[in-house]
């Protein structure tokens, strides 16, 4: 009985064996499943957060923000410095200094969503590398937008 | 004791040239089928299909600083990769690849080979001991533990051969399965073969000596750059070896129709090396207790019994 | 020219065998490390292992790699890695105790030399066929034969009794 | 060349130097090294889906004497420190690190006044080669810290910049 169990247990053992085998042989010959980035792209999710970004305002192209500072309130890490002046025709304020420190986010989206002028969105940047943290500890949101204080 | 200088030097440069070549393509292929068994490329950017991949790394491994740890044994660490890389120049001398691709022929080839063999766990143990670090001790000693479990069985299927080839050259052993290959003869002896081989050449399931999750590196923990890559050297051209024994003793050589000789050498000996790989991209390391019991209770008996009835079959 | 050349080169080889296996064995009793130890009797008996082949017997050369280096010495090394690194003060080369062992090796020698006097040494040329090796061993030397496979059976059960005295399974 | 060596060389062979570093660049073998959740994200980039392999970056070497960089992935927290510097010192020479996630740069959400056990920044440990900055970054990010490794040890940029992903593109 103990000589049957001791060949049985080598026969299903080798047969184990070679169906795990089995299993990656069939992995070998199949398409692999890179994507092989920066040649191809991976699908981002929708729902994706990059950093925060400033939205424009459609009729103007400044900037929504009026730097009522509650993104900067509410932040958590404090990353986000808002200073805001008023132009001289317009009674609401606009943003002249909006600056975030990336490398203290932790991308909880509570600026998002508290802002009164639906100002913020969260960017797609997925793949920012660089030789110094200074790059991202004082990113300016404002850069590429119109400013109504250029003199 | 008629050979020339000059041959021996030719010689010793062609081995040194399908050493090299040997681990350059051994490498490259380990990491493809590795990156295919797990849904990926492996290499591709380094030359067309990451070819030169391992090139790449080579030559920096040559530009790294090679550190002599202080607490560490200094002869011994630095003899260690030459101890365990050495002993390749001299096995690979009997080895027929061809009908006359073979550097000598010798009527004692299979016994050198083997016997040298065995030398690579001395090369382990050095380096085990002349790290002095206690990962690279523990290493070393599960290679000792490991070689007096698997030796026993391995010579009792060289004996098997030898019993059915009647002869201890390599050149004599494949030229006798001109009529049948041994693998059909002799199976399981076959299986049992590769099993101990994968023993031998320190690879996944059995790479006790240097487990990554268990012992970091095992025995090679504290090389760097070239002592590094020349136990590496060493681990891909044992494989080499015990591959191109396997197709001797098995698969018949260099015999096979249509191809020229040579080609169909190494066409088994590839094939040989890619189940080693397959093997080791499949199964996960055994416990060294599990080796054991495979080494004492399983493979010995096995190896015995069929070396019994061989040997009573060959008698009648 | 030439020949000069490849005499000095097995002249070399020849020197080469003779340092290992002098050396060897004076690092394996001189060495206060037990692994130093070690691979001197390794590198002994590599040269010995030489010294067969140059005396034309490939095949005893082979068989001293396999059997002295590649299974005796795995086998002490496997003990070593067991040993504990313990009374290593206590172990003094110099020992007078040491004087016995050089006492009995220059006797043994002088010995051998004294009735090797006079005369003529010669390596033998004939090559051994290793199948007659096998007949002798079966045949004309069965009895030693068995007699040591006896010896090395009990060898292993002392050796088993040894490992299961604090065991008490 | 920044912080790769530690001991910079006397004599300088152009050609050589070109030669190593290319072939450094197109092998930077990591540590297996990961101290909190970036670390994932790490493993994610070594494996099927994105594959640092393809660049000869994929062999994650477990003993420090045997890697080229070290990628600080997660937070360093004060009783780490002294281990991360150690296993820094115990790498060999040409040897550089990547400081992954917003923890490994400034200390991320843990640099509070009141916060007395992280390093509020791996770069007051070690020199730091590249930053990845992100909570956790994605696989790409990493892949472009090593390209960015890449570009800085052989002066010049072989891979396409990163292509930016549309809303469109999602899944």
């Amino acid at each position: 009985m103990n000589g049957y169990r001791y060949l049985a247990g080598i026969v299903t053992g080798s047969v184990s064996l070679l169906k795990g085998m089995r299993v990656t042989f069939a992995n070998m010959v199949s398409r692999p499943h890179t994507v092989q980035w920066p040649r191809q792209t991976a699908p981002l999710p929708a729902r994706f957060r990059g950093h925060i970004r400033m939205l424009a305002d459609e009729e103007t192209g400044f900037p929504r923000c009026f730097a009522c500072g509650s993104c900067a309130r509410i932040c958590p890490s404090a990353c986000i410095t808002v200073q805001g002046r008023k132009p001289g025709d317009r009674k609401k304020k606009v943003a002249v200094r909006f600056l975030l420190d990336f490398t203290k986010c932790s991308l909880c989206g509570l600026c998002v969503e508290s802002c009164p002028a639906r100002a913020l969105a969260f960017s797609r940047d997925y793949a920012l590398a660089g030789y110094r943290d200074t790059e991202f500890r004082t990113m300016d949101l404002l850069e590429g937008l119109a400013s109504p204080f250029q003199f | 004791m008629s050979i020339s200088p000059v041959t021996i030097v030719c010689y010793l440069l062609g081995i040194s040239a399908v050493v090299g070549l040997n681990a350059v393509i051994l490498v490259w292929l380990e990491r493809k089928v590795a990156g295919h068994m797990h849904f990926r490329y492996g290499p591709m950017e380094v030359g067309p299909h990451g070819l030169l991949q391992t090139l790449a790394d080579g030559i920096k491994l040559l530009g790294k600083q090679f550190l002599v740890p202080d607490a560490a044994d200094r002869p011994l660490f630095l003899l260690a990769p030459v101890v365990s890389l050495v002993p390749i120049f001299v096995a690979m001398v009997p080895l027929p690849l061809g009908e006359t691709l073979q550097a000598w022929e010798l009527n004692i080839g299979l016994l050198l080979v083997v016997a040298l063999g065995l030398l690579n766990t001395l090369g382990i143990l050095l380096a085990g001991w002349g790290s002095n670090n206690k990962y690279a001790l523990l290493g070393g000693s599960r290679a000792v533990a490991q070689i007096l479990a698997y030796k026993i069985p391995l010579l009792l299927c060289i004996l098997t051969i030898i019993m059915m080839a009647g002869s201890y050259s390599l050149r004599q052993i494949a030229l006798a399965q001109k009529d049948g290959w041994y693998i059909l003869y002799q199976p399981l002896l076959f299986i049992i073969y590769i099993v101990t081989i994968t023993l031998e050449t320190n690879r996944s399931p059995f790479d006790f000596s240097e487990a990554e999750s268990e012992l970091v590196a095992g025995f090679h923990i504290e090389y760097s750059a070239m002592g590094f890559s020349l136990f590496f050297l060493a681990e891909y051209s044992y494989m080499f070896i015990a591959a191109a024994l396997a197709s001797i003793l098995f698969l018949g050589g260099w015999q096979g129709p249509f191809l020229p000789g040579p080609v169909w050498s190494l066409l088994k000996l590839y094939g040989i090396i890619f189940l080693l790989m397959w093997f080791r991209w499949t199964f996960p390391r055994l416990r060294i207790d599990q080796m054991l019991h495979l080494g004492w209770k399983i493979l010995l008996p096995l190896a015995l019994v069929n070396f019994l009835v061989t040997a009573g079959v060959l008698a009648l | 020219m030439f020949a000069s050349f490849v005499h000095t080169v097995y002249t070399l080889a020849f020197a080469t065998i003779l340092l290992l296996v002098v050396g060897g064995a004076l690092l394996a009793v001189t060495a206060r490390n037990l692994i130093h130890c070690f691979f001197g009797l390794v590198g002994a008996l590599l040269g010995v292992a030489g010294l067969y082949y140059n005396l034309g017997s490939p095949l005893l050369a082979v068989m001293q790699v396999m059997i002295y280096i590649g299974a005796v010495c795995v086998a002490i090394a496997f003990g070593l890695t067991l040993t504990r690194k313990q009374g290593e003060e206590g172990m003094r080369p110099l020992d007078i105790k040491a004087a016995i062992p050089v006492v009995l090796v220059v006797a043994m020698l002088s010995a051998t030399l004294k009735s090797l006097a006079g005369r003529e040494i010669v390596a033998s040329a004939r090559k051994i066929d290793e199948s007659r090796i096998g007949w002798m061993l079966l045949g004309d030397y069965l009895l030693p034969f068995e007699l040591i496979s006896i010896l090395l059976t009990v060898a292993v059960i002392g050796a088993v009794t040894i490992a299961l005295i604090n065991r008490r399974i | 060349m920044g912080t790769g060596s530690t001991l910079p060389p006397i004599v300088h062979f152009v050609r050589l130097e070109k030669l190593l570093n290319q072939a450094r660049a197109n092998s930077l073998w990591p540590l297996t090294f990961g101290l909190a959740c970036c670390a994932i994200e790490m493993m994610s980039a070594a494996g099927p889906r994105f594959d640092l392999d393809r660049f000869g970056a994929g062999v994650f070497r477990a003993t420090p004497r045997q890697a080229d960089v070290m990628i600080v992935a997660g937070t360093v927290t004060a009783r780490m420190a002294p281990t991360v510097v150690r296993l820094y010192n115990q790498m060999p020479a040409p040897k550089w690190v990547i400081a992954m996630g917003n923890c490994a740069i400034s200390g991320g959400p843990f640099k509070l006044d009141f916060n007395y056990n992280v390093i509020e920044g791996v770069s007051r440990l070690l020199p730091v080669d590249v930053v990845v900055p992100g909570c956790p970054p994605r696989p790409e990010a990493l892949i472009e810290a090593f390209l960015k490794l890449e570009q800085q040890l052989t002066g010049s940029r072989r891979f396409p910049e990163a292509p930016e992903i549309p809303l469109e593109d999602a899944s």
